[in-house]
């Protein structure tokens, strides 16, 4: 069965719940320690929402320079199967692993709603949607605005790297309504909501978040 | 101010006022009226201790006497509660009123804690952290159960909208709510938002707290077996919170080196409280925890000599030992201070060691300050000298009790007289355009969602039900899917007509909640917001709510778990509208077959039920 | 035009969470040698000539910063 | 010990909605003659006499600000 780490870090909320999904989709979730100095032979790895600590630096700041996160961004870089939710998705941007940043909603309100994404890229994990495709999953974040300079964003979207954009003008004022991005390579992805809360019709608004978990085990199970 | 390093060291150490000095300087004046002691509470105190007190048992004994820690004014009224309670009522209780909070069974071996408490005031004085420390305390109250919190909910009242200081009230209130909850990974599955002039100068802010357990887990807060640690554990003992006790240090400090006044807020750090939550769920789950207490208001004071007082023997505990935040702090201080995110635990000898490393694998600051003795007097030192002695029982539960007069007032009569029915009636069709405008343009009846989007209702994938839900429902068990629905009510104009019926409406209205969502109801908690028990008019009300909720309670087979009371929510001599909030919560044993609010499918059948 | 600089600070006696968590950062991230970190607000303001020292203070102390909690220093660069 | 303060601002181009509410919040108020605000941040430090001046830009451009939205400026006040 694959193996697919989920990390957590002091003040991470979401970790359950991003286990949970991986269980759903139908691999086994390893839990990674912040503090550990190696990723257990694991085949992808999810850094899940929250607030590490307390993200009272910046959101992601501190997380991004902890132990597990070494291992996290060499892996990620070979070419592992890495997915970033919200406080996951600053983790990785402020490790370097993907470009630009998450600031302030513009409304400088936390915001909790149901939103529509467009799937707009074919990566490791979103194998399991078609590009263009539509799906509801919930939002809940203070810093969620995805910031780059106009280079950046456009060769986000020249090289198609934009992964899922809001249907609706972003609750967040993110650039060009941006909710996740990628690597190039398309395996390591990062975005503010949180697919690991739309896999249940009870908990959630439905379970079109469990695609990207489907997709993945897909990728790995046709790699090994 | 440091983090890593030791305690800093005393520059100047302030005078101690040992109890050999308070024995040796009997006619010393000390300032007990400022600190809220009556004259004849002080003489009380001087007579258990057959001397004065210490200037660090003067503050115990004052914090621990005041209305909000020993219910001196609702005591009496709040008895009935228990004395309406059949066995039967009681049948499902783990734990009832007098613990940090009720636990109710639920089924399966699973348990549930809940309880509802107040944070009024200081989320008038700064409404953000006020409104954030409000959901930390009763947050680390059900962590104290043995529980791991699994949702929050909050009542809120303020003055009307477009009062200018609900500008300020409402949104700090909102997003200290908020910030504390988010950060702890809580969702917030449900509350109130209601708006009242009388509210204006004195919001209420009750948050709810709901936990699960599984029944052996069930931890309660005692320190028994002589030669057991004291350990206090989570965030350093700081000057915040300290308010009115600062009248001591000012005393004792020179002028130059005085104290400046001390400011009585307490500022959340919500991410050492999700680490402590963990890091006590580790330690539970090791057997490490012979008795635990979390550290609210009256910080120490409370902790130790409740602890002490529910145990079987004495206690000693060094303030030397405590790790401080600030320089110079006094006895009195470290012992008033309401520093948040701190917990106190009993550990056995030989398990400290264990404990110890559990903290430290979540970056827990945690520390030996004392132990559980032979005998039955709580002792503390500070720098090497004897600063409390005192038995325990006298500071935690044996404070005064007051048989407040209370009269129905004089007005009650011309208020309910003034019905609707002299009110001229839109008749015509502008006049009915008119009120239907003025209800839909309504604060009392607009959406909450700019409250409820501040609030994440999806963390730990567990909720089945929140806004705009009429009850939030979480799932207790992923495996067997049992779940809980709580639901928290008032309406307080009801009260102020009708104090009695009132209160029983609100209950009617919370377990009409908790029902329709396909739950059955099975206990209550309550949080009693009025004005000053001074005022024969107020007590009224209160002893009025009180009696109608405790015999509706019993007349429905709930019992009242648990809860608070806050007195002294008034402006200048106006008290707010009598607002007792009730809050039940039901079990489902299927979550999943929990009841949506709203329409189903177009075709089926509406049916109105009731006269 | 003027340039102003109002720097905000959490209280001495009040905790400062964000601070703290910044200097246990350093201490894992094996920064040696930092002892004490204290985090708050720095604002810098583009003001008219016109606005005196008396109103800068006025702003500072409601708008900027929150004297339950806080403290504050002002000061003009230019 | 030296004390040292780093104040991070968000770089020009990066929308700074916090300072931006804060400019609005003084018309509200009636508070005339403010022209911009920026929001930043403000830390104090306190390190040991052997931390140089390359380690605390380290400190300042790796871990108290962002380098990809925020920029900063170091100084030593004892
Ligand atoms: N302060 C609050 N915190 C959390 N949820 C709230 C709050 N106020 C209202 N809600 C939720 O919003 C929804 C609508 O509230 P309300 O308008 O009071 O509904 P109702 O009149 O049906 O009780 C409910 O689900 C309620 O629990």
């Amino acid at each position: 069965m694959s193996r697919i780490g989920v990390i957590t870090f002091p003040g991470t909320l979401d970790d359950v719940d991003a286990a949970r999904a991986v269980r759903y989709a139908g691999a086994e979730a390893v839990s990674l320690w912040h503090d550990d100095a190696d990723l257990r032979g694991v085949d992808a790895v999810v850094v899940p929402g929250g607030f590490s600590y307390g993200d009272y630096l910046r959101a992601g700041a501190i997380a991004a320079r902890s132990p597990v996160m070494g291992p996290v961004v060499e892996a990620g870089r070979a070419g592992m199967p890495v997915l970033g939710i919200c406080n996951g998705f600053q983790i990785l941007c402020e490790a370097g692993l993907l470009p630009g940043a998450l600031v302030r909603n513009d409304g400088l309100r936390f915001v909790c709603r149901e939103v529509g994404l467009r799937v707009e890229a074919d990566t490791a994990w979103t194998s399991a949607f078609t590009v263009g495709q539509q799906i509801t999953v919930p939002l809940k974040s203070g810093e969620g605005r995805y910031v780059a300079d106009a280079a950046t964003l456009d060769a986000l979207e020249a090289e198609g790297r934009v992964v899922f954009r809001y249907t609706e003008p972003a609750p967040n004022g993110a650039l060009r309504d941006i909710a996740g991005i990628s690597s190039a390579d398309g395996r390591v992805v990062g975005l503010m909501p949180h697919p690991e809360h739309a896999i249940d019709a009870l908990t959630g608004p439905g379970t079109d978040g469990l695609g990207l978990f489907t997709s993945v085990l897909r990728e790995l199970t046709a790699a090994a | 101010m440091t983090v890593q390093s030791s305690p800093p060291a005393p520059s100047s150490v302030p005078p101690v006022d040992t109890v050999e000095r308070a024995a040796a300087t009997p006619d010393e004046t000390q300032p007990h009226a400022a600190l809220g002691l009556r004259d004849e509470e002080y003489a009380r105190i001087r007579d258990i201790l057959g001397r004065r007190p210490t200037e660090a048992e003067l503050a115990m004994y004052s914090v621990m006497w005041s209305e909000h820690c020993s219910y001196k004014s609702s005591k009496v009224h709040l008895r009935r509660f228990g004395d309406t309670t059949t066995e039967a009522m009681r049948a499902r209780l783990l734990a009832g009123i007098g613990e940090n909070a009720g636990v109710v069974d639920v089924g399966d071996g699973w348990a549930v804690t809940f309880k509802v408490e107040s944070h009024n005031h200081p989320s008038y004085v700064e409404p953000h952290q006020g409104a954030a420390t409000g959901v930390g305390g009763i947050v680390r109250d059900i962590m104290a159960m043995g529980a791991r919190p699994v949702a929050v909910m909050d009542a809120l009242r303020v003055g009307p909208l477009d009062a200018p200081d609900t500008a300020r009230v409402l949104p700090g209130v909102v997003s200290g709510v908020g910030f504390y909850g988010n950060c702890l990974g809580l969702p917030n599955i449900g509350g109130e938002v209601v708006f009242d002039p009388s509210y204006a100068g004195n919001p209420l802010v009750n948050a709810l707290c709901v936990g699960v357990l599984r029944h052996e887990d069930l931890h309660l807060a005692f320190a028994s077996g002589a030669g057991n640690k004291i350990v206090l554990f989570g965030a350093r003992t700081g000057l915040d919170g300290i308010g009115g006790v600062s009248v001591l240090a000012s005393e004792t400090f020179a002028e130059d080196t005085g104290r400046k006044k001390l400011p009585s807020v307490q500022v959340g750090d919500p991410f050492a409280e999700k680490v402590l939550i963990e890091c006590c769920l580790e330690l539970f789950g090791g057997g490490l925890v012979v008795g635990i207490q979390d550290l609210g208001g009256a910080g120490l004071s409370c902790a130790t000599s409740e602890l002490a007082s529910a145990g079987d023997g004495g206690m000693h505990v060094d303030l030397d030992a405590v790790p401080l935040r600030a320089a110079d702090m006094t006895a009195a201080e470290i012992l008033s201070s309401e520093s948040q995110e701190r917990m106190c635990a009993v550990v056995t000898p030989e398990n400290v060691d264990a404990f110890m490393a559990v903290c430290r694998r979540w970056d827990v600051t945690a520390t030996v300050i004392g132990e559980v003795t032979d005998g039955d007097r709580l002792r503390i030192t500070h720098h090497g000298e004897t600063v409390v002695d005192v038995p325990p029982r006298t500071v935690a539960h044996d404070g005064p009790v007051y048989e407040r007069p209370y009269a129905r007032p004089e007005w009650q009569d011309a208020l309910q007289a003034d019905t609707v029915a002299g009110r001229p009636r839109p008749s015509t069709p502008d006049e009915i355009a008119g009120q239907i405008r003025a209800l839909v343009a309504s604060p009392a009846l607009a959406p909450r969602t700019w409250v409820t989007e501040q609030y994440d209702r999806y963390v730990r994938g567990n909720t089945a039900a929140a806004t705009p839900a009429d009850a939030g429902v979480v799932r207790v068990d992923e495996a067997g899917g049992r779940g809980v629905a709580v639901s928290i009510d008032a309406n307080a104009r009801f009260c102020q007509l009708d104090p009695r019926v009132g209160a029983q409406l609100a209950l009617a209205e919370s377990m009409r909640n908790v029902a329709s969502s396909g739950a059955v109801p099975v206990a209550v908690t309550d949080c009693l917001n009025f004005g000053s028990p001074e005022d024969p008019a107020v007590m009224w009300q209160f002893a009025e709510a009180v009696a109608g909720l405790a015999d509706a309670c019993a007349a429905l087979g709930l019992p009242v778990t648990g809860g608070n009371v806050s007195f002294y929510n008034q402006t200048g001599s106006t008290a707010i509208l009598p607002t007792p909030v009730v809050g039940v919560l039901g079990i489902l044993e299927d979550v999943a077959r929990a009841v949506p609010h709203g329409f189903g499918a177009p075709g089926d059948a509406v049916w109105l039920l009731g006269e | 035009m003027a340039r102003v600089i109002v720097d905000v600070l959490p209280k001495a006696e009040i905790l400062d969470p964000q601070g703290q968590a910044v200097a246990r950062a350093m201490g894992r991230l094996g920064v040696a040698g930092v002892a004490d970190v204290r985090q708050g607000k720095h604002f810098e303001l583009e003001v008219d000539d016109s606005v005196g020292d008396a109103e800068l203070e006025h702003i500072a102390g409601t708008l900027l910063a929150n004297p339950v909690i806080e403290e504050w220093v002002v000061r003009r660069v230019s």
